[in-house]
C-alpha cells in the first residue's frame, strides 16, 4: 500500500508540473503553432503520468481499464482537435 | 370512446405528431397534415369547451399517472376552453386562407415556404395549447420555446434583409425573456419543491424568494408579450411577415407569453403582487395604449399600422391586473372583460392581417396613401376590413365593444376611474387610426383603382367570415361569462 | 460557507455579467455569447438548489436535474438557430451588426 | 476553510474570470474559445454538485456541440467584423443597475435560505424499482416529466426546420454548409477513420448505462453527432442533402416513436405516457435507442446550418 501512495503521489505531483509547463507555454509562446505545441506535449505526458499515478488506488480491472482508456481517448480526441485548430490557422491567417 | 380529460392530452399531441409528420412526409403532404390537424383540433377544442360547458367543472389529466409534484398535470379550466376556441377559430381561417399561397403543386420539387409554413402553423398550435394547459411553470417553459422556435422562422419567411433582421432582433428578446422565465422557476423550485400550478398556490407565502422570482417572470414574460417600452421587436417582426403569418403572430402568440403571466398572477401566486405591482402594470398598459395608438396613426404602411395597433390593443389586457385581483362583482365582470378582449382582438387583428395581406396582393403596395377608391375595387375586403376595425375602436356591436364595455364599468365600479379615462382615448385613437384608412378608401379617387392581380372569392370569404365573428362576439351579454368561471374558485381543491 | 452557497454567489454572478453583456454588448454574436452565460448561470441554479435537496442517497434533487438537461438542449438549439440567422442576415447585408431596421422599408 | 472547498473556490473564480473576460473580449473568436474552456470548467463544477448527468450534457452540449456552432459562425464572421459602438453611457449604467439588482437579489436568497431545500429525490428514487432503472435523472426523463421531454423533441425539430427555412429558394433540398474544398490532410483523415467506431461504442455504451449510472439518450446522441461532425471535417463524407428521404426519416422516428409509445399508454391503466410494468425497461431502452439515432442526426444537421448548395 505504501509504496503505491508514494508512486502515487510522485507520478500525479510530476503530471501536475508538465499541466503547468504546457499552461504557460499556452500563455507564453508567441503563435498558435508554438502554442498547440506546448499544450498538447505537456497535457498528454501530464495525464499519462496522472492516469498512471491513479493506477496504484483502484480496485478493479475494470476502473483500470476505464482510467486507460480515458487517456487513450484524450490522447485521439487531443490529437484531432489539434489537427483541427492548426488548419483552421493555417486558412485563416488567425493569431 | 375517448375520456374527455384525454381529449387533453390530444389538444397538444394532435399538433405535435402534424409537426413530426409533415416533415417525414415533405412536399404536398405538410399541407394534408395540416388540414388533417386543423379539423382534429377544432373537434377536440369544442369537446373540451362542451365539456366543461355541460358539467361546469374543471378537467384534469395526470401524465403517466404520476401526480404531482413529481409528475405533471394537464387541466383546463374556463380561460383554457375559451383560448382553445379562439385557437382553434384563428388557426382555421388561417390555415384555409394560406392554402392559395402556401401551394405546393404536384409533381413538383419540395418547395420552402410552404413546408416550412406549415409546419411552424402546426408547431405555433402545439406551443399555444400546451401554454392554455400545461400545470407545471417549467412545462409551461418548454411550451413557450415551442411558440418561440416556431415564431421566428415564420417572421423570416420571406427571406427578405429587413425580415431577417427583424427576425434576429426578436429572437434576441425572446430568449431573455424565457431565460428570466426559467431563473423564476429555479428560485420557485428552491423555495417549495414544486412547479405545479396548484400546489404552488398553496405553499407560496409572500417572501423575498417569490417576490423576485416573480418579478423575473413578469418581466421576461412582458419581453415576450411586447409590453411597452419593450415592444420595440414587435413592428419590424409582425409587419415584416407574410400576411397568415403576421395574422398568427399578432393574435395568439403574443397571446401565450401574457396568459402564463395571468396564470402566474392569479392561479399559481396568487395574492402575492400587491396592489402597487398591479397598478404598475396597467400603467405600462397604457402607456402601450398611448404611445402604440399615436405611432400607429403615423404609419405610412398599412401592415406596420396594424402592429402598432397591436402593441395598442396589448396594452388593454394589462388592465386584468388592478380590476381583476379580487372575488367581487366587478372583479369578475373585469375578468370576463380583460379575456374578452383578449379574444376579439385575437380574431379582429387576424381578420385585420388578412386583410391586409388581400389589399397588398391585389394593389402591389400597402401605402396607405395610395388607397383612394379601394372600397369599390376590393368592397368584400375593406368591409371584412372595417368591421374588425370597428372591434378594435371598441364601437357597438363588436367584441371589442363588449370588451371594453365591461373594463370600463369595472374600472370606475372599484373607483379606478383614470383607467376608464385611457381606455376611451385609446378608443378614440383607434378610431383615428382606422379612418385614415377608410376615410379615403371608402371616398373613391379621381381615377379607378387598378388591380396588380385578382383575388379570389374564397379567401375574402374566409376574411370577411372571421371579421364578422368579430362582430358576433359583440352579441355576448355585457356579464360575467359562466363558463370563463369554471374553474376559477374550485381549481385549488381538485388536484390529487 | 457550503460549496452549495459557493455555487449559488456564482450563478448570481454569471445570471448578472450575462444579463449585462446581452443588454450592452452591440454585436448579435456577442450577444447570443451573453444569453449563453445567463443561461449558464440560470442552470448552476437549479444545480445549487438540486444539490441542496440531496436525500434518499442521492447527491442532489433528480427533478431540477432534469430540468437543466432539457434547458441546455433548449438553449443549444436557440443559439444555433440564432446564429443561423446572424449568417443569413450577414449573407443578405454584409453586415455582422443590427442596425435599427428603417421602418419604411418593411413591405 | 478545506481544501476541497478551496479547490471550489479556485474553480468558481476560473469561471467567473473566463466569464468576465467572455464579455469584455475585444473579438469574437477568442470570446467563443473562451466560451468552450467555460463550459469545460462548468462541467466540473456540475460535478462538484453531484450531478454527473448534467456535467456530460454541459460538456457535450452546452460547451463541445454549441462551441462548434459558435466557432464556425466567428469564423465566417471574423473578416466582416467591425467596431459597433456600444451603447450610450446612461444606457450602460443603467443596464449595469439592472443586472447589478439581478445579482444581488439572487446573492441575497442564495446567502438567506440556508439549510436543506425541499426535494423530489426520495419520491423520484421510490418509484425507481417500477420502471426498472437505477439513475433518478433518466427516470425523471423518461417516465415522471416524460411529457417534456417528449415536447423538447419537437423544439429541436422545429429548431431544425427553422434553420433550414433560412436557405435561399433555389438551395432548398441542398446540401447545408458551404462548399469545402478539402486540402488532404492525412491525419486529420487517419482520426477521423480511427475514432469514429470507438465512437460510436462509446456512445451505445452511454446509452445502455444511462439506465443506472450517469448517461442517457441525450449524451449518447451528442457523441455520436461529434463523430459524424468529425468525418464531415475531414471531407470524408459530405453533408447530406435536407432532401433525402433517409435524412427525414432518421431526424422523424425518434419523436415519433416516442409519440406512439406515449399513446399506446392510453391502453394502460395510467394512462399516456405510462408503460407497463412487466416491460418497462426494455421499452424504455428501445425509445431511447430510437431517440439516441434521432437526436444525432438533429444535433449533427443543426451544427451543419442551412443548405447552401445545390445537390
Amino acid at each position: 500500500m505504501l509504496v503505491g501512495n508514494i508512486a502515487t503521489v510522485v507520478l500525479v505531483s510530476l503530471g501536475a508540473v508538465f499541466f503547468l509547463a504546457g499552461t504557460v507555454g499556452l500563455l507564453r509562446f508567441p503563435d498558435s503553432m508554438t502554442r498547440l505545441h506546448a499544450l498538447t506535449k505537456a497535457d498528454n505526458l501530464g495525464l499519462g503520468l496522472v492516469v498512471l499515478g491513479l493506477l496504484p488506488q483502484v480496485d478493479s480491472v475494470l476502473a483500470a481499464l476505464k482510467l486507460v482508456a480515458v487517456w487513450v481517448l484524450t490522447q485521439l480526441a487531443g490529437a484531432t482537435v489539434t489537427q483541427l485548430v492548426a488548419r483552421a490557422v493555417w486558412r485563416g491567417g488567425g493569431s | 370512446m375517448i375520456a374527455p380529460a384525454a381529449l387533453l392530452v390530444l389538444a397538444i399531441i394532435l399538433p405535435a405528431a402534424g409537426v413530426v409528420l409533415a416533415l417525414a412526409a415533405g412536399g404536398r403532404g405538410a399541407e394534408r397534415v395540416a388540414m388533417a390537424v386543423i379539423a382534429g383540433g377544432a373537434a377536440i377544442a369544442l369537446a373540451i369547451a362542451g365539456t366543461l360547458w355541460s358539467t361546469g367543472a374543471p378537467l384534469s389529466y395526470i401524465i403517466g399517472g404520476w401526480a404531482p409534484p413529481l409528475g405533471i398535470a394537464l387541466r383546463a379550466d374556463g380561460l383554457s376552453a375559451f383560448m382553445l376556441l379562439t385557437s382553434a377559430l384563428v388557426i382555421g381561417a388561417i390555415g384555409l386562407f394560406a392554402r392559395a399561397t402556401y401551394v405546393q403543386p404536384a409533381g413538383t420539387p419540395e418547395r420552402r415556404a410552404p413546408l416550412v409554413f406549415w409546419i411552424m402553423l402546426m408547431g405555433v398550435w402545439t406551443g399555444l395549447n400546451a401554454v392554455w394547459l400545461a400545470g407545471d411553470l417549467f412545462s409551461l417553459y418548454v411550451a413557450l420555446e415551442l411558440l418561440t422556435f416556431s415564431a421566428v422562422p415564420l417572421v423570416s419567411l420571406e427571406g427578405k434583409p429587413e425580415t431577417l433582421a427583424a427576425a434576429l432582433r426578436y429572437m434576441l428578446f425572446a430568449l431573455i425573456g424565457s431565460i428570466l422565465y426559467l431563473l423564476g422557476c429555479a428560485l420557485l423550485y428552491g423555495g417549495y419543491g414544486t412547479l405545479d400550478i396548484v400546489l404552488l398556490s398553496r405553499l407560496a407565502r409572500p417572501e423575498p424568494v417569490v417576490f423576485v422570482a416573480l418579478a423575473l417572470m413578469t418581466a421576461g414574460l412582458a419581453a415576450k408579450t411586447a409590453l411597452f417600452p419593450l415592444h420595440l421587436w414587435l413592428p419590424p417582426a409582425h409587419a415584416g411577415a407574410p400576411a397568415a403569418a403576421s395574422a398568427l403572430l399578432s393574435a395568439l402568440v403574443v397571446k401565450g407569453s401574457f396568459i402564463l403571466m395571468v396564470r402566474l398572477w392569479f392561479d399559481s401566486l396568487p395574492g402575492i403582487a400587491g396592489d402597487g405591482a398591479a397598478q404598475f402594470m396597467a400603467a405600462l398598459g397604457s402607456a402601450a395604449i398611448i404611445v402604440g395608438s399615436v405611432l400607429a396613426l403615423r404609419q405610412e404602411r398599412l401592415k406596420l399600422m396594424i402592429a402598432y395597433s397591436t402593441v395598442a390593443q396589448i396594452g388593454y389586457l394589462f388592465f386584468l391586473f388592478p380590476l381583476a385581483g379580487a372575488a367581487g362583482d366587478w372583479e369578475r365582470l373585469a375578468w370576463t372583460g380583460g379575456i374578452m378582449q383578449l379574444v376579439a382582438h385575437a380574431v379582429a387583428k387576424a381578420a385585420m392581417f388578412m386583410a391586409a395581406g388581400l389589399i397588398g396582393e391585389a394593389l402591389g403596395h400597402d401605402r396607405i396613401a395610395g388607397f383612394a377608391g379601394l372600397g369599390r375595387a376590393l368592397p368584400v375586403v375593406m368591409f371584412a376590413f372595417g368591421l374588425a376595425g370597428m372591434s378594435l375602436m371598441g364601437l357597438p356591436p363588436s367584441g371589442g365593444f363588449v370588451a371594453k364595455a365591461m373594463l370600463l364599468t369595472a374600472s370606475i365600479g372599484e373607483g379606478q376611474w383614470w383607467w376608464a379615462v385611457v381606455i376611451m382615448i385609446g378608443g378614440l385613437l383607434a378610431a383615428g387610426y382606422m379612418f385614415r384608412v377608410l376615410t379615403p378608401a371608402l371616398a373613391g379617387g379621381a381615377a379607378p383603382v387598378i388591380l396588380a392581380a385578382r383575388i379570389s372569392r374564397p379567401r375574402q370569404a374566409i376574411v370577411l367570415g372571421l371579421a364578422i365573428c368579430a362582430l358576433l362576439l359583440g352579441l355576448m351579454p355585457l356579464r360575467p361569462s359562466a363558463l370563463l368561471e369554471v374553474g376559477r374558485t374550485t381549481q385549488a381543491a381538485e388536484v390529487r | 460557507m457550503t460549496p452549495a452557497t459557493l455555487y449559488g454567489l456564482c450563478s448570481a454572478v454569471l445570471v448578472g455579467a450575462g444579463l449585462y453583456g446581452a443588454l450592452v454588448n452591440p454585436q448579435p454574436l456577442r450577444k447570443i455569447l451573453a444569453l449563453n452565460l445567463l443561461g449558464s448561470g440560470t442552470f448552476l441554479l437549479f444545480g445549487v438548489i438540486a444539490r441542496r435537496g440531496a436525500a434518499a442517497g442521492l447527491g442532489g434533487d433528480p427533478v431540477p436535474q432534469a430540468m437543466v438537461i432539457t434547458g441546455i438542449v433548449v438553449a443549444f438549439s436557440a443559439t444555433a438557430l440564432a446564429v443561423a440567422l446572424l449568417l443569413r442576415v450577414y449573407q443578405e447585408t454584409g453586415r455582422t451588426t443590427l442596425e435599427q431596421p428603417a421602418p419604411k422599408d418593411v413591405v | 476553510m478545506s481544501l476541497a472547498l478551496l479547490a471550489d473556490a479556485a474553480l468558481v473564480l476560473l469561471v467567473l474570470g473566463l466569464a468576465f473576460w467572455i464579455n469584455a473580449a475585444s473579438r469574437a473568436f477568442p470570446a467563443v474559445v473562451g466560451y468552450v474552456a467555460f463550459g469545460l470548467l462548468l462541467a466540473l463544477a456540475w460535478l462538484r454538485l453531484s450531478a454527473g448527468d448534467v456535467a456530460m450534457t454541459e460538456a457535450a452540449v452546452g460547451s463541445g456541440v454549441t462551441g462548434a456552432v459558435l466557432i464556425a459562425a466567428s469564423v465566417r464572421l471574423r473578416s466582416a467584423e467591425t467596431e459597433a459602438p456600444p451603447p450610450a453611457l446612461p444606457l450602460r449604467l443603467l443596464a449595469l443597475l439592472l443586472s447589478g439588482l439581478v445579482t444581488a437579489a439572487l446573492a441575497g436568497l442564495v446567502l438567506w435560505t440556508t439549510g436543506p431545500a425541499p426535494s423530489l429525490a426520495d419520491q423520484a428514487v421510490q418509484h425507481l424499482p417500477g420502471l426498472g432503472m437505477g439513475n433518478a435523472v433518466t427516470g425523471v426523463l423518461i417516465a415522471y416529466r416524460a411529457l417534456d421531454t417528449l415536447l423538447e423533441k419537437v423544439v429541436l425539430l422545429l429548431a431544425l426546420m427553422g434553420i433550414w427555412s433560412l436557405a435561399k429558394d433555389r438551395y432548398w433540398g441542398g446540401i447545408p454548409g458551404p462548399s469545402r474544398i478539402q486540402p488532404t490532410n492525412g491525419a486529420l483523415i487517419l482520426l477521423a477513420r480511427l475514432l469514429p467506431p470507438i465512437g460510436i461504442v462509446v456512445a451505445v455504451y452511454i446509452l445502455w448505462v444511462g439506465a443506472t449510472d450517469p448517461g442517457g439518450a441525450f449524451q449518447g446522441g451528442a457523441i455520436l453527432a461529434a463523430m459524424w461532425l468529425l468525418v464531415m471535417l475531414a471531407g470524408l463524407r459530405d453533408a447530406p442533402a435536407i432532401s433525402r428521404p433517409w435524412v427525414r426519416l432518421c431526424v422523424t422516428v425518434g419523436p415519433a416513436a416516442f409519440i406512439a409509445v406515449g399513446l399506446t399508454g392510453f391502453a394502460l391503466p395510467n394512462g399516456f405516457l405510462s408503460y407497463p410494468d412487466s416491460i418497462a425497461k426494455p421499452l424504455i431502452i428501445a425509445v431511447e435507442s430510437v431517440l439516441t439515432l434521432s437526436i444525432a442526426v438533429i444535433l449533427g444537421l443543426l451544427v451543419a446550418g442551412p443548405p447552401e448548395r445545390q445537390p
